[in-house]
């Protein structure tokens, strides 16, 4: 992979990221929750406009691409829930609990390895280290508080696992961190079946298109403009 | 001395009441009805900037844009505590705020129908709630005051920001420029009506400054805001949407048209644009999180209220 | 009001209102009613291209202007449940109650007055008799049904009531269609209280700019293009 | 004669089997099952095609794919109503959908990315439906072949429709011509699947055959379709991405790259990239039409079965 192709990875998984978090703004479970989910949402955005700008101008990135060249994985770009418009927050927890462990762990690969990309992902990586904490500690409680938080959790876990693969370099590693936090949780974890992807390639879900077309509509319509 | 010289002494020598100190019951009921009502108003606040979270039209601007939306959650909490002190529980104000029995600022029922009233709200609506709550800051109950002192700070800063995005929508294209201009005729009026009735028609006032949480009347902040907006507009090359504005030489003050405050009656009994969306989206959203804080409780209660 | 203002009424009043249903499409409570749904979204897509065409390019006028420029009243603007994203039968057939009998009138008006807009307004109050009609028979049977329904159609001729009297030039005449037919649902007559409007003047809802931004990406991504 | 020996003597004279005529029972379940599968695809097709619905690029396309997508659901009732004359309820087929007993073409478990998918759609799976479905214009039994007379004259209509967009979009803007040759690259073997098996590995065609429900191999319809495809890619001026595609003056056929039909078992087994999407979309829009339909039902037993 080029370092042009990682930087794109890693810039639209967390811009995506944050897009699908921004949706959740004054509509959170609690007020800590609006800010804590504010706050992870703001390390993306901020993530990803570090890596976009190391490959071009991080708004033509962001406002002047189509899906197909997007090159985020699948699993961001769903929606907050099993359905368009559904605001699930246990859906919304396995998501980032899936993504922001890979995020860590590529972080941290890449820091270590000390290419161009080192110096940013050692900063977001201490991010990410706060977001797999916040996303663990909610998946426990989810999982371990009541009969139906155990069974939306489960539910959440399940049906996002085939997209899991994708978001991850070093699915073993992952799956180290992700076990026993649903072991903990007292969630199955799934058994591994077919896959989701294709996104890296840029071969999306019908989610993304939607999601550009509320997230460049105002960009587009003024081509050139400053803001 | 009794607890009530000693409560009248700590105000006349404009020090703080702290919550243990005696305090006369209006006085505990007006300041959490006060404060309350700040509370909620930052709460509900929320949704109309939060309507362009997912369109702002640069990664900046939704970056900064997110960041206020989020002070917004966190003033709210700041506030919430703040009235917890005076021996009323947060679950209560919110219950009081989802039944209408509070209310929250008004400006809030208006919708947010253009990236341009991020500016607006920023510059008019936030730079009027400074003018408000600058001098609550010198309130005579100490955690009211504190935490004033910390959301001005950040209010002004949110402010420069919206005045900022004003600038730069005047100084871009025509089409950008016209919308920072149709924002600003939007805002303008209810902006100036959010510092309240005219004084003579304004109710709690007298016993309010008495009691130092309030120290200026309604009529005096206006005026105070719309000479601090006039030469702001000059620079930002936009039109206050006044034909009878003008500096007044005699008085040293601008004249300007009032808000109609019919309408702010209106709007305060429920009868805004947004007032049933406003209060709908509130409680969508407390109904549907009540599974999560059911499950976070029991997880506490499980492990002895240790979380994790 | 000139023919101009009052073709573009008519017009989009009848684009926004198809967009809305289309959002139905596959979702609706039968398949009889997914093809009714689709039944009169397609006559009032219809509608709205003839009125539209009187005034410009019909897609230049759907694709090409900005919330402001549009002249549909708030009503039909309204997403398909109280909150954006629902999809809520009853307030579906609430709003084509409101909608179709307030076009009905006006439309017979306009045939009878035989100005420009003449022909089309007697072509399609046709259809609109027959979207009455639908609406009328789904809000007795929700109206006069079960518990819940009665309960959720009530919430729903409430909640849609504020936006009613923009939708309609002879608020007496309206109130004699829709009357007669809450009556025969059981179902309250909401008192006439403030009132939501603004719509005809540019004034619109912070709904519509959402809706547009979807209708519009494609036609708005490719400039000048032919379909 | 016994009822078998006239049943077989109709399917001799290639006459109709009627829905009160004797029949096997092999032939009754076989024949369920597979109406069944058409009216499922018909009803889960809706899908891929509603998602362009609201994002037309012009009017007179948002009416056409309406539309198209309402015969769809028209398609999906006549062909319940043809299995309901072999004595199984609606209901019971909409539960074997939902339940997943009871499959749907697979086709449809691919997403429509782009708009240039509405033209492939139209031209190539509708186009490999009327291919698969012409024949079963003369199936043996009577319903089911007058309901397939409607719906090929329908599809025939449609994939005409699919075909213009196609020209439109490859006679367009440079970006227009990607799209549409982007679409086809992804449409072409998906739909060379939609024929089944090769014919080495097809079960229930022998029997099916014998009986007239089917009169064509799998492969036969197939090269048949390709045959048919080749000269109207190229009056679109678009590439099919089949590099061995060429002329076969022999066989008198185009040679072809046959599908992977593994990638069709995993997709029927439940692994394509939307099965579980197109499967949570129907459960979901059946569920919350629950309670519409309990009021009308309750409505009609209230008023004596009448409706109003």
């Amino acid at each position: 992979m080029t370092g042009t192709e990682l930087a794109l990875q890693l810039g639209d998984d967390a811009l995506i990221a944050a897009q699908r978090l921004a949706e959740w703004s004054a509509r959170a479970p609690s007020m800590e929750e609006d800010v804590a989910l504010a706050n992870i949402a703001l390390d993306q955005l901020g993530a990803a406009r570090l890596f976009l700008a190391e490959v071009g101008d991080e708004d033509e990135l962001a406002f002047l691409r189509a899906d197909h060249e997007f090159r985020n994985c699948l699993l961001v770009e769903l929606p907050n829930g099993p359905y368009r418009g559904d605001l699930d927050f246990g859906w919304t927890i396995a998501k980032l609990l899936f993504l922001s462990s890979a995020q860590l762990l590529r972080y941290r690969t890449i820091a270590a390895e000390g290419g161009p990309l080192a110096p940013i992902a050692a900063k977001v990586a201490k991010e990410s280290a706060y977001h797999v904490d916040h996303a663990s500690r909610w998946t426990i409680r989810l999982g371990d508080g009541t009969p139906e938080s155990h069974d939306r959790m489960a539910a959440a876990v399940e049906g996002l696992w085939a997209y899991s693969s994708e978001v991850c370099d070093d699915r073993a590693a992952w799956l180290a961190l992700i076990e026993p936090v649903l072991a903990e949780a007292t969630l199955p974890r799934p058994a591994d079946g077919p896959v989701r992807d294709g996104g890296r390639a840029g071969r999306h879900t019908e989610h993304l298109s939607y999601l550009l077309g509320e997230m460049q509509v105002l960009h587009r319509a003024h081509p050139g403009a400053q803001w | 001395r009794t607890a009530e010289e000693t409560f009248e002494a700590v105000i006349a020598a404009d020090q703080k009441v702290e919550p243990r100190d005696w305090m006369p019951d209006a006085y505990r009921k007006g300041l959490i009805r006060q404060i309350a009502q700040h509370a909620h108003s930052e709460i509900i606040g929320m949704q109309p900037e939060g309507n362009w979270i997912t369109r702002a039209p640069s990664l900046k601007r939704k970056a900064i844009l997110l960041a206020k939306v989020q002070d917004e959650a966190g003033h709210g909490l700041y506030l919430y505590a703040a009235a917890e002190t005076l021996g009323i529980s947060r679950d209560e104000l919110v219950d009081a705020l989802l039944t209408g029995r509070q209310k929250y600022s008004s400006i809030f029922n208006y919708p947010t129908l253009t990236w341009a009233d991020m500016g607006a709200i920023g510059w008019l609506v936030d730079g009027a709630a400074i003018v408000n709550q600058v001098p609550i800051c010198r309130c005579s109950y100490g955690p009211y005051a504190r935490a004033m002192i910390r959301i001005c700070k950040e209010e002004s800063f949110h402010q420069r920001q919206g005045y900022e995005i004003l600038y730069t929508l005047s100084n871009g294209t025509a089409a950008q420029h016209e919308m920072a201009q149709e924002s600003i005729n939007r805002w303008w009026y209810p902006s100036l009506a959010m510092f309240g009735p005219p004084d003579a028609d304004s109710t709690h006032s007298a016993q309010s400054m008495a009691w130092k949480i309030k120290r200026h009347s309604n009529d005096e902040l206006r005026q105070r805001f719309v000479d601090m907006c006039v030469p702001q507009a000059e620079v930002l090359g936009l039109t206050i949407p006044d034909p009878e504005l003008r500096w007044n030489e005699e008085r040293g003050h601008h004249d300007y048209t009032s808000p109609d405050f019919e309408e702010l009656m209106r709007v305060v009994k429920g009868d805004g644009p947004c007032n049933a969306e406003r209060m709908a989206h509130r409680r969508r959203a407390h109904t549907d999180g009540a599974w999560v804080r059911a499950a976070a409780e029991a997880y506490a209660a499980k492990h002895d209220g240790s979380d994790r």
